[in-house]
């Protein structure tokens, strides 16, 4: 690592924060997930950057181009005939629920970051000089709580995805990118996109079977039964 | 601790013939099931030519073991040393995970063709298969690359499967499963990024000789303990199991129940003895927890009114006896005596548990299927018309009381002696507490079944065999209490 | 050939029992004949065994350890007891000879009755016999027990409501005699660890409870023996008893309770210790009480079998006064013991034929009535000690106690004795007032006839040891023949002066309603427990029931948590993970 | 010589009949009552075998390790040899009357298969040598029991079902504790072992105390001591071969005879009177035998009359045991067989007269002596048995407890027992009299509630075969008493045993 402030570095952070923010906490999805995409293609830069060419080209065609497809896909603008249902998140959440996921966010983000601390202990006295694991810090805890606040199936979809890529560049900052870490990240991508798939799949399936797009009270009966 | 895991160098090569039974333990189960997607099995029989050389794999190597002790396999690809091991505990973990998987198997032509299932029930055949596969896989792993690899396997094997039937409540139910297991993966992912990142290396004989307690250790424990806590349903995030087993088809919900969710159990335990060897209130946690779990899914299962929800009730409640028993397994301060106790109580009733409910979910699914009823109430007058179904649910449930003759009911033995020479009374109480607890669920679904005074009505006949290969499974339950000491035996075997 | 004959005189009578219960399904009711010569003749081998001479069995196989004698103490018992069974049960087949016939007509009622007589006749008998040469413990609880239950049917054959009644007090009084003699059997041969009424005898001896024991087992074998306060059955249960039922409940079922005394009271040893002497005098004041107060009591009654009743009280008062001399002044007992058992022996006969004559008083046969009435009397004066038998055994109790200088015994016993010829002359008056004509049969008045010779000439018959009775010399004739006419007079006098007041005759039974109302009262305060106890059950039910209510609606409403659970399963991760870090950490640097 | 085979045969031979008996189709009746009787012959045949062995002096033991330090052991000592004597004598008995019972009913095929489960269980229990493996027959008999229990399938059958397991599982789970605080203390201890827990009392008094009392505790479930009765009576809904069978045999004698097995094999005589435990046992007995009766007295049917004289009467057995001295074990012993006999004769009788006459309530018995003299004579038998008169059984162990009181110098007890014994008059001669002393329907008064024309005899044949069988077998017990070989002759061998006479 070098001394001074790489500036691509921290601009591809601040890029990956303000993309998945956006993308997190966007009720208008079509909007979310063109964010996801720059997301993914801002992360292809990121591993690029970080010199894993492997990852980089991985991450674009599964994250930017499959996953993304599948988000578009789920609402139906790709392949079959689109339906606005899902395009807004028309929930809304009690405070409470907002203000506890707010918290928890708030500790996942002290947890991790103290974690890395004691990992990387030069870190400790320089924060910035690593701004892709802070930012993979903030999108990995923002993602976790948004992925518990929201009730939006395609939403919690995206907010696993943007989990996924936080984790990943946790581990790749921490790990740096030897060829375990980037088999790890590899499989990650895998099942985070084999995932996004069959969410996508299932979410289609569910709308088209009952028009939810949450999972909401689907037991409800069974557990009210004395 | 580590020695239990069989995390140490082995005296003998492996010979080559268990390179062979190796290759088949991992790889045929999958091929088996791809074939088996291009030509659907109608009858057991062309299952059971299938899976015999799977199972005659799996006793080679328990032989192998019998004879030379650990077992130990290396390859280099690439720069990444991969290896597996096999042990006392791995071979009976594999052994359990193929018999209750091939009596799945075996059971699926004959369920599939009386429950009318769509044209996706083909896909259920490689997707059982990858899952054995995986499971296998991961009871010989020894790095936490290639159990991440064989955890995510099993977790998409298994939403797949669950989601198979195709109903929408199942779809619901798979939809949060698989949001939960990914995220749960992540959150593992995340601790193990922690070790690799301060530690450098994932091969766990490797991390257990360097790994001391400090804040990374702690960290990773917690980020990893939670993630898997989620996926092994273990209480409080236990509550997307049981709409998933409601929904799912019965070899499904057997496979799932019985195994899949002990698998991330046992990669807790595994990776939280090396990361945690001497804490204390961690694994209290999970204890007081386990205790809560018992009464809580004791509760849900006495109060519900839906076979399959008593059955994946008892499950979380089951699951709570194993958490009940972590601060005997983890932590500093518990005597050699107790630990071995418990360490044996512990496999004993997870391996007990996989048997009987196996065949609990294949009695029920059996009750089910013949009376065409979901409900308890359905099952009225069945004691009459499937005397067997019902015994086949009676002994499973045996098991899952804890009463003799059965594998709960020594290891229960095994975990109040231990409990009782550690002094942890609460323990001890939460264990008689759900003892009571499942005899009251069980046998509210029993008194239901001997009520004469319902009408008769027409009862499906069921194909032949089903009602066999879960008596199989729950006498299982019981020759694995009777005669414990040998498989526990083997599993000091490897050690010593 | 003495066992061939034991066995057989066990053996028979369950013979008897087994035909009789064999012919109640076996033969047409029409062609039914319950009492057959053989249900006849169910006693014989048992009096044919009194005769054989002496001898013992040990049986190690039945029971306990059967240990069975025949001894001079149980051969003359024997021997009158099989003697007057016989005569009963020849009366009997004249008594019933009216009831057969309806019977054989076709009266269900009497038929059932009848069956259920002819079958416990011989059972009521095998108990009987048992129990005289039993020398065991357990063969003797056995006789008598069985004997005790099986008479139940004796006194309940009528079935009226007064049958059932008696029937009742007797089967009432009985168990709880039992109860007494067990609990004392037990005590006793617990302490001595013996099996056998020797060793019984021997234990109360050395016992330091000794006198209790005693007690208990005179207590349980009094009910028998109506001893005063446990004597309420008889005058209860005789008169609603069948004439020759009566016979042998008083004759010789009483005296079952008087042999039981003997057997298990170390009567006439040397070195008695002072409690159980003490319990003797006890026993000899109650014994006194009896023969009097019985007296007084008795000579009040209208039916005559209760007179007799009472008047049997008062004779085993008598013999009770003498049982205790076996305690109270040992040396008396070897003299004294031949004399009892002449005493008893003569007065079961005497008694017997006192019932049976209560039957023919009903039966008139076309005789005289003097000559009836004065054969009627004949045993009655005997019992008094005017002629007979009646007196030698007065004689035979007398002249050791003269002996052995108990003067003062003597004269009471005397003064009893008018009690006894008041009741007698009592009896004999009622019985006149109650005559009626008509059909007595042979078999009747014939085992009548026998039974006041046989009452008249008891010391020629009974097997008694050589030379230990003697007839009275004659100065001491008039000291026993006195109290007879004292009594008749005392019986006029008393009718004359007790005429003016119309009165109520006294009850039957005496204390037997004290007791009732007692047991009665006690019983409220129980009931009324026993209602609060049903009453705070059912509260306590139907408490637990509404909280089990309550708490189900509590848990289902609690198990909806599961849904929140559900919903909040990520969130629970997330803090499930921060918590273990936080201790963890917490931990590690604490 | 010795003849490891013999204890796991008579037990294996009865699971091998639960098997076939499940395996078999419902209608092959012929075949099942086959099987059935031939399985319960040999196991007659099997126990008379171990019951010679043992009077020789020979002891079979089989056994395996199950986990370590704990091993399933089977063993004919005197005292189990006696037990299983008892269960292999009324099972056939049991057997051929619900075979009469239950001709042309449902479900027979569970019913009888569950039965051999039941009496496998009971045999078990007999053998068993350790804690362990007596634990494993005893939960094994608590569950076999309760689809018998429910056989009817009615409400009240179903609900008596579940009050049978309420009780008897928190007993299991309580004597599971138990016992598994006692492993902990002082390992596998073989019912066999001379030591006894002597060497354990300076440290762990309390301890032990503690464990005697869930032992104890647990096993008074089923022994069906006040308090702990409530689930007895209400199991009366049962049909009458399992009433039989439960009353008798397997599941109250169960409870008796772990008690037995705790006091006198596990604990020794010496050290329970140490604990000073053994008193304790005699009080809460004979409180459990008063109560019993007063409660019989106040039921009115007859079922539920016999239930509580149940209760009543197996309190003499743990009476027998709290009182410390031989003859208290011999008449403790002699009644675990006496009262079988007599109770199983009781319940045959109250079977027969609801299957022939529909008979359920007391009032209605009126005369029935007349109509069913067989089963009448039965009764009488048993039921003055029950009260101790001799030459019936109840007699000789009357006698013996009594003997025993006396000389324990337990004074009281005779009150208790001669208390017992009036109460015992008081509810069992009030029907004795009703039967042949009281005008009923069969003199023409009345008409029977539910008469029905079973069979040639007063009955079917198959209901009669057996209960004659039991009620000559109590007679003889007690008339015969001294016989070798007999009920009181084994048990004085066993106490001879057990007090090193």
């Amino acid at each position: 690592m070098i001394a001074s402030i790489d500036v691509v570095e921290v601009a591809l952070a601040l890029c990956l924060t303000g993309t998945a923010l956006v993308c997190l906490f966007d009720r208008h999805l079509l909007r979310a997930c063109r964010f996801f995409v720059a997301f993914a293609i801002a992360m292809a830069l990121a591993w690029w950057q970080l010199g894993a060419i492997w990852l980089a080209s991985a991450e674009l065609l599964l994250g930017a181009v499959l996953t993304g497809l599948c988000c578009f896909y789920a609402l139906g603008h790709v392949g079959s005939s689109g339906s606005s249902v899902l395009a807004h998140d028309h929930f809304s959440e009690p405070w409470t629920r907002i203000a506890m996921r707010v918290v928890l966010a708030l500790v996942w983000f002290v947890m991790v970051a103290v974690a890395i601390g004691y990992v990387l202990t030069d870190m400790q006295h320089s924060p910035a000089e690593h701004p892709l694991l802070l930012a993979g810090v903030v999108i990995a805890a923002s993602a976790m709580a948004s992925f518990a606040l929201h009730r939006h199936l395609l939403r919690r979809l995206l907010a696993f995805n943007l989990l996924g890529s936080g984790v990943f560049m946790l581990l790749a900052g921490v790990a740096g990118t030897t060829p375990t870490a980037q088999v790890l990240i590899s499989v990650g991508l895998l099942v985070a996109a084999l995932g996004s798939m069959l969410g996508v799949l299932l979410i289609r399936q569910l709308l088209h079977l009952q028009g939810v797009n949450a999972l909401d009270h689907d037991s409800g009966p069974k557990e009210s039964a004395t | 601790m580590i020695w239990r895991f069989g995390l140490f160098d082995s005296t003998f090569t492996p010979l080559a013939t268990t390179h062979w039974a190796l290759l088949t333990v991992l790889c045929l189960p999958l091929l088996m099931g791809l074939l088996a997607a291009l030509f659907p099995p109608k009858r057991a029989w062309p299952v059971l030519l299938a899976s015999a050389p799977i199972v005659a794999a799996g006793l080679m190597l328990l032989f192998a073991f019998n004879d030379a002790g650990l077992l130990r396999w290396q390859w280099a690809v690439a720069d990444i040393q991969l290896s597996l091991r096999l042990n006392g505990l791995s071979v009976l973990l594999l052994l359990t995970t193929q018999w209750i998987g091939v009596a799945a198997a075996l059971y699926t032509p004959g369920y599939l063709r009386l429950s009318d299932p769509g044209p996706m029930a083909r896909w259920l055949w490689p997707l059982m298969g990858t899952l054995i596969s995986a499971l296998s896989l991961m009871w010989l792993a020894t790095d936490l690359l290639t159990l991440y690899v064989a955890l995510e396997l099993m977790g998409l094997a298994a939403v797949g499967m669950l989601l198979l039937s195709g109903k929408a409540a199942a779809l619901k139910a798979g939809m949060r499963y698989l949001l939960l297991a990914l995220v749960g993966s992540l959150t593992y992912l995340l601790g193990v990024a922690l070790i690799l990142g301060h530690w450098g290396r994932l091969d766990l004989q490797g991390l257990a000789e360097i790994i001391e307690p400090g804040p990374v250790a702690w960290f990773a424990a917690a980020l990893v303990g939670a993630g898997l806590a989620l996926k092994a349903a273990l209480f409080p995030l236990h509550a997307w199991l049981s709409p998933v087993h409601e929904n799912a088809w019965t070899p499904v919900s057997a496979l799932h129940a019985g195994l899949v969710i002990k698998a991330s159990l046992f990669m807790l335990v595994l990776l939280w003895s090396i990361l945690l060897p001497d804490a204390f209130y961690a694994p209290r946690v999970i204890a007081w927890l386990g205790m809560l779990a018992i009464v809580w899914g004791g509760l849900l299962a006495w109060r519900t009114d839906s076979l399959k929800t008593l059955v994946a009730s008892s499950t979380v409640a089951q699951l709570g006896y194993l958490m009940v028993i972590f601060p005997l397994l983890l932590g500093a301060d518990v005597a050699p005596l107790p630990r071995a106790l418990a360490w044996e109580g512990f496999w004993l009733q997870l391996m007990g548990h996989a048997f009987a409910k196996a065949a609990m979910f294949m009695a029920a699914g059996n009750l089910i299927l013949a009376t065409g009823e979901s409900t308890l109430k359905g099952l009225a007058g069945t004691s009459r018309r499937l005397p067997l179904s019902l015994l086949v649910f009676g002994i499973a449930s045996i098991t899952l009381m804890g009463l003799p003759p059965s594998a709960g009911f020594t290891a229960k033995w095994l975990l109040f002696e231990a409990m009782i020479i550690t002094q942890q009374w609460w323990a001890v109480a939460a264990l008689l507490v759900g003892t009571l607890l499942t005899a009251a669920y069980i046998f509210r679904m029993f008194r239901y079944s001997f009520d004469e005074s319902a009408p008769r009505q027409r009862y499906q006949p069921l194909a032949p065999g089903m009602d066999l290969i879960a008596l199989t499974l729950a006498l299982a339950a019981f020759a694995l209490g009777l005669f414990a000491h040998y498989p526990l035996g083997l599993m000091h075997g490897g050690g010593v | 050939m003495m066992t061939l004959l034991l066995a057989l005189s066990l053996l028979w009578p369950l013979c008897v029992a087994g035909c009789s219960a064999w012919h109640a399904y076996r033969t047409p009711s029409s062609r039914r004949d319950y009492f057959s010569l053989l249900w006849v003749s169910a006693a014989w081998p048992a009096l044919l065994l009194a005769y054989g001479g002496e001898a013992q069995w040990t049986i190690d196989a039945w029971m306990l350890g059967g240990e069975w004698a025949l001894n001079s103490l149980s051969r003359p018992w024997l021997a009158f007891t099989a003697l007057l069974w016989s005569l009963a049960a020849v009366h009997a087949r004249g008594y019933f000879a009216a009831e057969h016939k309806q019977a054989q007509a076709g009266d269900q009622d009497v038929q059932r009755r009848l069956q259920r007589l002819s079958l416990l006749w011989p059972m009521t008998l095998l108990g009987n016999v048992l129990l005289v040469v039993a020398q065991d413990i357990a063969s003797f609880y056995l006789g008598f027990a069985l004997m005790t239950f099986a008479a139940y049917a004796l006194v309940v054959h009528t079935g009226t409501q007064e049958a059932r009644l008696g029937a009742r007090v007797y089967l009432i009084l009985a168990v709880v005699g039992e109860g007494l003699i067990l609990a004392g059997f037990l005590w006793a041969a617990g302490e001595a660890d013996t099996l056998t009424l020797q060793g019984v005898r021997e234990g109360i001896l050395i016992a330091e409870q000794g006198a209790w024991m005693a007690a208990l087992l005179c207590l349980g074998f009094g009910v028998k023996a109506g001893v005063i306060g446990l004597h309420v059955w008889l005058p209860l249960a005789h008169p609603v008893a069948p004439a020759p039922a009566s016979a042998v409940l008083s004759g010789v079922m009483i005296k079952a309770g008087l042999l039981g005394w003997i057997s298990v009271l170390p009567l006439g040893h040397d070195e008695v210790p002072g409690a159980l002497a003490q319990f003797g005098h006890v026993m000899l004041i109650a014994g006194l009480a009896a023969a009097f107060a019985a007296a007084l009591y008795g000579v009040f009654q209208r039916h005559p079998k209760a007179v007799l009743a009472y008047s049997s009280i008062s004779q085993m008062g008598m013999m009770t006064a003498l049982v205790a001399m076996g305690l109270v002044a040992p040396d008396v007992w070897p003299l004294l013991w031949p004399g009892l058992v002449l005493f008893a022996a003569h007065h079961a006969l005497a008694k017997g034929s006192l019932f049976m004559g209560t039957s023919i008083s009903e039966h008139l046969p076309r005789w005289p009535l003097p000559l009836v009435w004065a054969l009627m009397a004949l045993p009655g004066i005997s019992l008094a000690g005017a002629i007979g038998a009646g007196m030698i055994s007065k004689w035979g109790v007398k002249s050791p106690l003269y002996e052995m200088h108990h003067e003062s015994l003597i004269k009471l016993l005397s003064w009893a004795a008018v009690g006894t010829a008041a009741l007698v002359s009592v009896a004999l008056w009622r019985q006149w007032q109650q005559r009626e004509q008509g059909g007595s049969n042979p078999w009747q008045w014939g085992a009548w006839l026998a039974g006041i010779m046989a009452a008249l000439v008891t010391p020629l018959w009974l097997p008694l040891p050589a030379g230990s009775i003697e007839m009275a010399p004659l100065k001491e004739w008039l000291g026993i023949i006195w109290p007879f006419p004292a009594g008749v007079v005392l019986a006029v006098l008393g009718w004359l002066l007790t005429r003016p007041f119309k009165g109520k005759s006294p009850p039957a039974g005496d204390l037997w309603w004290l007791y009732a109302f007692i047991a009665n009262a006690a019983l409220v305060p129980i009931r009324l427990i026993g209602h609060a106890c049903g009453k705070i059950k059912a509260a306590s039910v139907a408490a637990a029931q509404s909280m089990e209510k309550r708490f189900m609606v509590y848990l289902s409403r609690g198990l909806a948590g599961e849904s929140w659970l559900r919903h909040h399963s990520s969130g629970l991760m997330m803090v499930l993970a921060a918590v273990l870090a936080a201790l963890l950490m917490w931990e590690g640097q604490g | 010589m010795t003849a490891e085979w013999l204890p796991i045969t008579a037990l294996a031979i009865a699971l091998l009949v639960t098997g076939i008996i499940f395996v078999l189709p419902e209608e092959s009746h012929r075949l099942r009552t086959t099987i059935n009787l031939l399985a319960a012959v040999t196991n007659i045949v099997l126990v008379t075998l171990m019951v010679r062995r043992v009077a020789a002096g020979y002891e079979d033991i089989f056994s395996f390790q199950v986990v370590g330090g704990v091993d399933f052991v089977l063993r004919t000592d005197a005292l189990g040899v006696m037990f299983a004597g008892l269960s292999s004598l009324l099972w056939l008995c049991t057997t051929i009357y619900a075979i009469g019972y239950l001709e042309g009913s449902a479900n027979r095929k569970r019913f009888f298969g569950f039965f051999s489960l039941c009496v496998a269980s009971t045999i078990g229990i007999a053998l068993a040598d350790n804690l362990f493996t007596f634990l494993i027959f005893y939960e094994m008999l608590t569950l076999s029991t309760y689809p018998l229990v429910v056989h009817r399938g009615t409400e009240q059958a179903l609900n008596a079902g579940r009050i049978y397991l309420r009780y008897t599982l928190t007993a299991g789970v309580v004597l599971l504790l138990g016992a598994v605080l006692l492993y902990s203390l002082t390992g596998d201890q073989s019912f066999s072992s001379e030591a006894g827990l002597g060497d354990y009392l300076n440290d762990n008094r309390g301890l032990l105390t503690l464990i005697f009392a869930l032992l104890v505790g647990g096993f008074a479930v089923k022994a069906a001591m006040v308090p702990l009765h409530g689930w007895l009576p209400r199991a009366m809904v049962a049909p009458a071969p399992v009433s039989a069978l439960l009353h008798a045999v397997a599941v109250v004698k169960a409870g008796a005879f772990g008690i037995l097995r705790v006091v006198y094999d596990l604990y020794g005589i010496e050290l329970s009177v140490e604990l000073g435990v053994i008193t304790a046992l005699a009080v809460a007995a004979s409180i459990t035998i008063i109560y019993g009766s007063l409660r019989a007295i106040a039921q009115e049917e007859l079922k539920p009359r016999l239930a509580f004289s149940t209760i009543s009467q197996v309190s003499y057995v743990i009476l027998g045991i709290g009182l410390f001295g031989p003859f208290g074990t011999i008449g403790a012993l002699a009644h675990l067989l006496h009262q079988g006999l007599m109770k199983v004769t009781l319940f045959f009788c109250a079977g027969n007269y609801a299957e022939e006459l529909g008979i359920h309530r007391i009032d209605e018995m009126d005369g029935a002596g007349k109509r069913m003299p067989l089963t009448s004579i039965a009764f009488t038998i048993g039921a003055l048995g029950m009260i101790g008169l001799p030459p019936f059984a109840g007699f000789i162990t009357k006698w013996y407890l009594g003997i025993g009181a006396i000389q324990a110098e337990m004074y009281w007890v005779v009150a208790v027992l001669v208390i017992s014994s009036t109460l015992n008059a008081m509810y069992f001669l009030p029907i004795v009299h009703r039967l042949w002393f009281r005008l009923g329907p069969s003199h023409g008064k009345g008409s029977w509630p539910d008469e029905q024309r079973l069979g040639r005899f007063e009955t079917h044949g198959w209901l009669l075969l057996p209960m004659v069988f039991t009620a000559l077998v109590s007679l003889a017990a007690g008339l015969l008493a001294g016989l070798p070989f007999s009920p009181l002759d084994w048990a004085t061998r066993v106490a001879n045993g057990e007090y090193l006479l």
